[in-house]
């Protein structure tokens, strides 16, 4: 059961993170139909993080945090009123969140968020097909309306990719600084954790491991049609072996957060 | 349609009357229908400051969005700024088919050379700024709206239709937020009526000058483009908003504001016609922030527009070839 | 009392909310010279803002913040640990600061920050070089003090504007542009709060009216010389008659300030 | 100084002689001094990466200024990395000495074709690792580099003397903070221990490879350039902060740690050398980050740069015209 929540939350904050991203774009995008694509896939990952993160709820995974994210002793306060998405949205800190790191990063410029989409919805894509599978129906069923978004995303991201990879010299040198860029985070996305082990042993989830030939296979397809190269550039490393999915990120998720959770905080009485 | 000796001998005589017709009998003017040139003009300036609008409104709830206090007002919040960008998107459209293109525009906007709706230079202070402009903001707009959806110029009609539905959903959703604060804490309230305070006289501003200093008005209601004074929209606006300001339990700040019985229309005070001219013309408090943020992202942009467009040229190229 | 109490806030977070600005070139400027010069020069206004911040605090001002920023019920908590300084600076919320929104604005490149700092110190060593003469001692001794170090601050951003104006084709477009951008904000220094005014009739305050010809003099002399055009564009209005000194800011203040104050709002109860 | 036959007759040897004698009598090398090329190389070499890292090392306490919990711990944070700045100042400087200039150690640095210290690749996840960075990366850093104050190049040492000082003033800054923070809430003490978990081994690793991987440790201790093996150094920083730790509080996270009467020194437990490679190589939490950002800045600022120099001809010119 607690390997479920921490489970749920893995899958979740993978999408609230990168959704946060991607909404950072809103009023910056290169076109009207860029906007409104790239607020739709934030729109996606937005919905596929709400269930996961209630369910982590139902599990037990907001009590901790209900208290206030503060110092026990401000204890006067009563539990937090909100639901438990809100809950595990505002009121941890980036020292408990779950997600990979690529998810964090600063997009950069458009073709940066281009390479980061493609690769992150590709994994995604393949581990939400493998988690239709799953013995845990609830899993399964957010899988199964994922795989159709992701679907959705990773072909706007191939198709991107294509354009800018084989548009103008410009944007091929841009394309595929992007992807350089996006390279050293990739690693990671198949670094399987104790709990997903565990709880793949058990059918219920996906091990990260068995996905690289997946993504490999779109890479291997997209990246020599756009005219681009495949980056050769080391992985980030561990903190003494710990990744985002053990709560050690990178220095942008703090930043991230300070302004996502800046006026929950403010107001932890209050239900909006 | 039989083609009287008239017309033949004036084309375009001919074509005015029929166009006149057309518009006097309530039916619509479409795309390759013949239209006076006066027409044309006011249309496109008309729907391009309206598609403007749209866009660069997204920026002041836009700010907003990465901080939205839970994921259902995120959600909500990033789904409305998207329908913004739709409804750009549909209006441009309907310039297109009077002949001007979307990046001409664009560039007119970014150059001043063609304006948004004032309110949009007014910046977003809490989130109550959120709830509030769609109470408000997009309340005005409705009422100024709806009678677009019978507009002489099918196209814009059509757009305003579906314009409106989303507008009528974005409203109920922003009072709805103000309802949840008002029943929330006492800092909640506050920031609803903190925000009512700055929002209402520019929603005011919204429907235009007063009829007497609206010279364009009356050319417009003829065409059928326009079909309501500014003064007959801004009086249906207060009579609508004062009923739901009490129902919501916030003051509307103008000590002047009450109901006439002789009138059945509610009195109210001046508008300050001089903040609404320095607005316009550039002097509000977010003028020059909205065109720098909308001129960065189109300059930020144009390498990706032109990566477009040569790659759908090699591809084209290629079918040929082949 | 109160009305110093205000005044002491508005000078304060003047150069408190210009400090944090100015960090944030840490690690991004364009020599390590000028890493040196910002950095000091941001120490220089951050020094200048705890005095006064302390003397608003000493006059009451932090007392309203001191039960923490949210909502009266949480009221089981105690009154927050922290000095008064860091109450002030901490635990108040964007409506409740009193800078001109100038300081506030994004500095964009270095030609806008430039621009930025030359109008900034040039009217602040104005306003503390008239309040040297005020009667209030304190004031008056942290006018002292400030007029040297902004004496310096002036004649850095002066050289600037001079060598990146008069150097090459793209650094003199991009230093108009940065004066260009910067322009709106300016008026703003020169409207006087009911606060000065009436601290000013008892000879206690500056009135900033009477600043305008001082900041023309130095624009006069520099904007030429370094082959630059003193800007025709509006002001940036006022929201129903207020402005930064009533605490009705642009957009950018709430996320400098979510920022700013994520990781002492995080811990109330703590010190550091 | 006599000039003896043998030394017209090979000058070259004469003058290696000298800087030999110089250097075995714990003299100084100056700038103008003759020195064998090695000897400038290894120089070069080692004073650069020193820089390196006092400019690379700039970017992770950076990232805590915005964000700093108190103003008197912003002022503390603001001026020490400035100091560092400085410090990359006076070194780059020293290396001017020896004939080669700033930019063209950017350049290399920014193309990753010299390195800076491997422990700047780690992020600071929480305000305490200001505090430890301060503790043991300073405290590593100035058990490191004491003894470079009497380094036989001139400038280098008279560098590190003025640095040495700055640094143990960070250094005390950096354990009053840990101290504040371990007598504060039950978080901030969390916070501690967490922080120094993250560093410990890290700080280890800043010592260079175990003296049998180190090759070129036995010529610069030779040329009086180092003056102890990394393995020397490193112990000297054990047994120095172990007492510290229990003074604060805290535990190091290394089991093996432990008192060892005979040596009259702590033992402790192995190194992971495969983690400090991997680092070295560019594989490390944060290389990639750190070079992104020092490479924009410097691009960002070419204009800058550009500008100045243009400036400076021009005045330059000027005077010489008139």
């Amino acid at each position: 059961r607690e390997d479920l929540a921490a489970y749920c939350l893995m899958l979740a904050d993978d999408a609230l993170i990168a959704s946060q991203r991607l909404a950072g774009w809103t009023t910056k995008a290169p076109e009207l139909e860029e906007e409104v694509a790239l607020a739709n896939i934030a729109l996606d990952l937005l919905g596929q993080a709400r269930v996961l993160l209630s369910r982590a709820g139902h599990l037990g995974a907001a009590e901790p945090f209900r208290a206030g994210p503060w110092d026990a002793q401000r204890s006067g306060a009563g539990p937090l009123p909100q639901d438990d998405e809100d809950v595990l949205t505002y009121f941890r800190d980036d020292r408990a969140f779950r997600n990979v790191t690529l998810v964090e990063t600063d997009l950069g410029d458009f073709g940066r968020t281009i390479a980061w989409l493609l690769v992150l919805s590709s994994w995604r894509l393949a581990l939400m097909q493998r988690l239709t599978g799953s013995g845990d129906p609830v899993l399964a069923a957010v899988a199964g309306k994922a795989v159709k978004e992701l679907t959705y995303h990773r072909d706007y991201a191939a198709q991107w990719v294509l354009r800018l990879g084989d548009g103008t010299e410009v944007s091929h040198v841009r394309m595929q600084a992007g992807l350089d860029a996006v390279w050293p985070f990739v690693e990671e996305l198949f670094l399987p954790h104790a709990v997903e082990r565990r709880l793949a042993d058990a059918g219920v989830a996906v091990d990260p491991g068995g996905l690289r030939a997946e993504v490999d296979a779109v890479l291997d397809q997209v990246l020599p049609t756009a005219t681009l190269t495949r980056p050769e550039r080391p992985a980030v490393g561990l903190v003494g072996g710990r990744g985002g999915r053990d709560g050690v990120h990178t220095e942008a998720l703090g930043t991230l957060l300070a302004l996502m959770q800046s006026l929950a905080r403010a107001h932890p009485e209050a239900t909006w | 349609m039989t083609v009287t000796e008239d017309q033949t001998r004036d084309p375009e005589a001919a074509l005015e009357a029929q166009f006149d017709r057309t518009v006097a009998a309530e039916g619509r003017i479409e795309p390759r229908d013949w239209m006076p040139e006066g027409y044309r003009k006011t249309l496109i300036r008309q729907i391009a400051q309206h598609a403007h609008s749209e866009i660069i409104g997204m920026q002041p709830e836009g700010n907003w969005i990465l901080r939205a206090p839970s994921l259902r007002r995120k959600a909500i919040l990033l789904a409305k700024v998207q329908d913004e960008a739709g409804h750009g998107l549909y209006l441009y459209s309907a310039t297109e088919t009077l002949g001007v293109d979307r990046s001409e525009l664009t560039e007119k906007l970014i150059d001043s050379k063609q304006k948004y709706s004032s309110i949009f230079n007014y910046p977003t202070l809490t989130f109550a700024d959120i709830g509030v402009i769609g109470w408000l903001v997009d309340g005005a707009a409705i009422v100024n709206q709806v009678p677009l959806c019978r507009s002489s110029y099918g196209p814009y009609a059509r757009a305003m239709v579906r314009i409106c539905k989303e507008e009528s959903f974005h409203q109920r959703q922003g009072f709805e937020l103000l309802r949840t604060l008002m029943a929330g804490t006492d800092a909640q309230r506050a920031m609803v009526q903190d925000a009512v305070d700055r929002w209402w006289w520019p929603s005011l501003m919204m429907f235009g000058p007063a009829d007497g200093d609206s010279p364009n008005t009356q050319q417009s209601m003829a065409w059928r483009i326009k079909r309501h004074t500014n003064d007959e929209l801004r009086q249906r606006y207060v009579d609508m908003t004062v009923p739901q300001a009490e129902a919501l339990g916030v003051t509307l700040p103008d000590p002047e504001l009450r109901w006439n019985d002789e009138r059945q229309a509610h009195d109210f005070g001046d508008i300050d016609w001089d903040e609404f001219m320095q607005v316009v013309k550039g002097a509000g408090p977010c003028n020059a922030q909205r065109l720098q943020n909308r001129r960065a992202a189109h300059e930020d942009g144009q390498w990706v527009r032109d990566a477009a467009s040569a790659y759908a040229a090699k591809q084209a190229a290629k079918e040929v070839a082949a």
